[in-house]
């Protein structure tokens, strides 16, 4: 499938040495606005970001923190609708080398219809979805038409989760494996230490799939803990946060000081 | 008719409504209280624990109660009343929390967290906590904590922390995601106590069950006072907890009617209401843990609710009333705002009742059904709760000036802050 | 031992107290009541009617509830409650209201009148007077009016007329004299319903008959329960009205203690309470229609009373009791406002029980004595009414910061008149 | 006894066609004030009062209207104990010709003690009490030690008594009768009619003690009719309205009138 393509690509330049582990980014659509966005996602490119989220915004954000609830209903009092965050996705995959993961609740793909939405996923370049609150217990039907179109369920795998249990996620998963870090909402600080990397031995018997792992990777040193246990570190809030406190140069020093 | 039978059908799922949409994280936690509510639901002393509890700390049974008075004022049918009002902390809200509690003290947890909108909710969770000796926590939007101080004064002073959540609308939708937030932070030493019929499998269903004591109760009491089975019944529906409740007790009646009351807030017309079922602007999605008809517009996204009643003033609606309404086992039907406050001065009057402006709904739409019944016929409605506690809310609701007076003086008298 | 049984006495004395003090306009019309509640009393069916109403309109019989959390932290006694404030209206009072009520219905009578402090018994009338279909009008001292609008609120709201009446102290005893007056203009076609076990013969007598009901249902309730009868009983006594009917249930059971607990207000001192047998500040006088321990002064002048709860705020006390005290049969303690509010926290707390500040006054005597007796003892709290009606009154007792800050936005958002 | 003697004597003046009635006055001892008392009482001497009643106050006066509520409490505000009416009765009995009877409620005389109460009243001058809240049926002990006292205990007898009350009443009754004209507390006007006239027929077939009726009595005609039917008019709130109006010359108007 193209997302294991693209990142049996990318890892190279992990095992070569390059990257200590291949990074995705996280970024509400419009959110402060669309403009902004792109800002954002010129920064990520400059910084060789392997893959972005695009979030779809929904009103009920249940598995977000606050930083993240307050993005998702800014950018629906904007007046961003699914529609909006498809035509963007379409002029992103065009113009950048980053492979976009369209992430979002689940009701937003159920509404629009499970083939309708993920055809418009596919047709505007994406290269598979993130939804935090559909367990694989439910997803039978999407899954299925994922594959059908070539576009990757990411399925998460959680430190609660029983040794079955990541077998059988395992089973349903593609493209990669969203590692959960801990308990808890996006946003908040993860130590990443034995217990950590105790999990994400847990996810690699499980799988074999690259391992992504959020939440709150934040610092260099997160990175490279990542890199040595897993191959994808997930940055959200805190790439969020940097703009906010400073625009693109805050976000520029952001990812300056993650590449230290 | 066994609602909850899955035998045929998926867990969980109410025809196509239902499920259990919830983060990963909280799977191994659904997991454990699905197996605990359902060993607890197949163990007939679990049940006899509880009908024991709710008879000697909540006062159940609770009676039926003949509205000679209104029934003769309207010509038409006998009207009766189910007095959930006569629980303690005032209405069939603990019930449900009463029964989760006994869970949670089965599965060794020492903390429940509950959202809360019109407050109801939160107040018998926290009066269970302080029995049970749970830690507690109740989130509440801020826009109610702003509303229903009442309620969260006695929160508080039952030792429960009020959260007021600015998020969203800061209502009681808003709450439940908040708890979802806490929970999947705190699943380890936490239950999440959900307050209504909604909500990821199995709380529709464990709420159900819970709640099902309202219709086994009354089903035997019509036939004592009334001599027969109601024709009709009448429930309001928020979530659908009080609703499911009492209709369980009539599943098997075919000829008794049951008729679910939503709120009709201002009028048809997207944002002014909260009738999911009896309009027809609401959708099917999933959202808040559940598949069902939910109020959003056609991303997906919720829409503004309206209601004077704050415990109806909700986005989703039970699965399993959806599924009985597509059935027509359970016709909706939806009351406005000013005919609820119309009927609310009618029980008062006529029999010195006062409804909940949540139960007020079903009072107001049995008083435009009975005229047009005959004598002989029989109408039951669930008084879900008392309405004293809204004093608040009622009295706005009824523009009362010596009520705006007395906390003009009150305000006067604390002085400035 | 029957109470009312005057053979050896004179009819409406117990001991030296209680009699029919009122002028003789009002002569056959409580010759008239007399006879019809003698009639009533020897009727079986009467009492059949009477219970059959209270459970269906008000959900007796209350139950009994074990507080092992507060008895396990006490480290003493077992303590119950007798739950009266899960009737309707959420007190005892609706008992003795809903009794006359029917005895208003014998006589022909189309209009009632009470007196109302707190404003319980005034909202029980109002409640009564609506479901009966009798016109109704209560009588409440100004200053009361004023504090408790949110009664008032629901008496008006059921279709009583309030009067706010402004002579004297503006408080109960005033009201008293108000309904007096009502009663001698109108007595063709209006019952007095008086709301405590005192005032003129046979009310002290009618008032304790209709409450007895308290008392035969706990006392088997106790043996089912616990196992064993209580060895002390606490009630809190402001007319009395209340501890008469809960202590009734256990007359003749010799070992059990029953103690009644007075509103000790600031503390002893004349003015500071309303303590009329627990501290030594009253006396034997002649008013409101009885002969009983009075708060007076040397001329025979009642004093100003003070009390957290407002329905305990009372110059007299029912004769029955005193007769009783001072036989030794019933003990009588005061408890002061700070002991209240500290109970009313803790049983919020740990049991998740909000009592009416009356109430609580039985709850803080109990606290005290529980502590001092053996784990096999077992003490009964007679929870007389619950407090959420009063919030103001709670909020202020308990100085809520919330709580102003919140009727401070309320008053703002009202606006000025 | 003293109160009949006396009140045989001034029945005379009736007989005689010199008044139509006798009359009774009402003073609240203390209110407005005693100074203010005395003045009342001088006008009333001027214009040949019979009787008068000294109200001692009390803190609860249920059986009288508002303007007498208001006059019980303001006196008690002022401070007027037992002691104060009791002296005040004193100087007034010495001073003037009518003769004077206590008004009150039963707790006043309790907590004196009967005895005592009684012996204070004869020392006093007075010739009787009226005790509203004092019915027949608890008033034996009481009773008897006027009569030994010479004291006159006097009775009302009111619209709603059956005539078999009214006949037990009447035993127990002496020196006049106070019939109550209609229900009701002090204050508010009676149409002197038919049905008053039958009640008071229906009080002179239980009695042939002197009559006074009350409430009510306010002008000229109310006394003429009286007279007609019984023997002593009752001047209650009336009077005190003159007085709380313009005092002494507003008074000495109202009494002019009654006369006219
Ligand atoms: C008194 C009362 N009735 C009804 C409801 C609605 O809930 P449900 O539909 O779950 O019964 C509420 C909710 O707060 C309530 O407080
Ligand atoms: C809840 C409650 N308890 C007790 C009392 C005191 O009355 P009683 O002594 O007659 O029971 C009142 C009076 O208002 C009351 O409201």
């Amino acid at each position: 499938m193209a997302l294991n393509e693209y990142l049996n690509e990318r890892l190279e330049l992990k095992k070569s040495g390059k990257k200590p582990a291949l990074v995705m980014t996280h970024v509400v659509c419009g959110y402060p606005s669309f403009e902004e966005n792109w800002q954002e996602l010129e920064v990520m490119q400059e910084f060789g970001v392997d893959l972005v989220e695009l979030q779809f915004p929904f009103s009920e954000p249940s598995a977000d923190g606050p930083l993240f609830v307050k993005a998702n209903q800014q950018a629906i009092e904007n007046g961003v609708h699914v529609d909006d965050c498809f035509e963007f996705m379409q002029r992103v995959t065009q113009h950048f080398d980053f492979k976009v993961i369209m992430m979002g609740y689940y009701n937003t793909v159920f509404k629009t219809g499970h083939r309708a939405f993920l055809q418009r996923l596919k047709d505007a370049g994406g290269y598979g979805f993130i939804l935090p609150d559909l367990p694989i217990d439910e997803a039978g039907e999407l899954h299925s038409i994922a594959t059908e179109l070539d576009l990757a369920p990411i399925v998460l795998m959680t430190p609660t989760n029983s040794d079955e249990r990541l077998a059988h996620l395992a089973k349903n998963a593609d493209g990669f494996i969203y590692a959960v870090a801990r308990k808890g909402v996006t946003g908040s600080n993860t130590t990443m230490d034995q217990e950590v990397a105790g999990f994400i031995a847990r996810c690699k018997q499980a799988t074999d799939l690259p391992i992504a792992v959020g939440f709150g990777v934040s610092t260099s040193a997160d990175i490279h803990f990542i890199g040595e246990h897993a191959e994808i570190a997930v940055i959200g809030t805190a790439a969020l946060k940097a703009w906010e406190s400073g625009k693109a140069p805050e976000l520029r020093a952001f990812f300056a000081q993650l590449e230290a | 008719m066994d609602l909850f039978n899955f035998k045929d059908g998926r867990e969980g799922y109410y025809g196509e409504y239902g499920g259990t949409f919830l983060p990963e994280i909280l799977h191994s936690t659904i997991e454990e209280l699905k197996l605990e509510f359902r060993k607890a639901k197949d163990d007939p002393e679990f049940w006899q624990e509880f009908i024991l509890l709710m008879q000697n700390y909540s006062g159940r049974p609770t009676p039926v109660t003949h509205l000679a008075n209104l029934s003769k004022q309207l010509g038409g049918a006998q009207i009766y009343l189910k007095r959930e009002d006569l629980n303690h902390t005032g209405s069939h809200k603990i019930n449900n929390v009463m029964g989760q509690g006994l869970l949670v003290k089965r599965m060794g947890k020492t903390r429940v967290i509950a959202e809360t909108g019109a407050g109801q909710h939160g107040y018998a969770t926290a009066t269970m906590a302080a029995r049970f000796g749970f830690d507690s926590r109740i989130y509440m939007g801020a826009v109610d904590v702003a509303r229903q101080r009442p309620n969260v004064f006695w929160m508080e002073n039952m030792g429960s922390e009020v959260i007021a959540v600015t998020d969203g609308q800061q209502t009681l939708k808003d709450a439940i995601n908040e708890c979802l937030r806490d929970w999947v932070t705190n699943m380890d030493n936490t239950h999440y106590v959900l307050g209504t019929a909604c909500g990821p499998h199995p709380f529709p269903e464990m709420v159900s069950w819970f709640q099902s004591v309202i219709g086994k109760e009354a089903r035997q009491q019509m036939l004592d006072s009334a001599g027969k089975l109601p024709d009709r019944i009448f429930a309001c529906v928020g979530g659908g907890s009080n609703a499911i409740g009492l209709f369980q007790g009539f599943m098997d009646d075919k000829d008794v009617e049951l008729i679910g009351c939503e709120a009709g807030g201002f009028g048809p017309g997207k944002g002014n209401h909260a009738a999911r079922l009896a309009y027809k602007d609401a959708s099917v999605g999933v959202a808040q843990g559940m598949k069902t008809y939910f109020l959003q517009n056609d991303d997906g996204n919720m829409l503004e609710t309206h209601s004077v009643a704050a415990g109806l003033d909700y986005i989703g609606v039970n699965p399993v009333l959806v599924h009985l309404w597509e059935q027509e086992r359970v016709r909706f039907e939806a009351v406005t705002d000013t005919q609820v406050t119309e009927a609310l001065k009618i029980s008062m009057r006529t029999e010195g009742i006062i409804p909940a402006l949540e139960s007020a709904h079903g009072f107001a739409q049995a008083i435009i059904e009975a005229e047009t019944m005959s004598k002989d016929d029989v109408i039951l409605i669930n008084m879900s709760g008392r309405g004293d506690k809204d004093i608040f809310t009622i009295a706005d609701a009824l523009d009362d000036k010596h009520w705006k007076q007395f906390i003009r003086q009150k305000a006067e008298q604390y002085g400035p802050e």
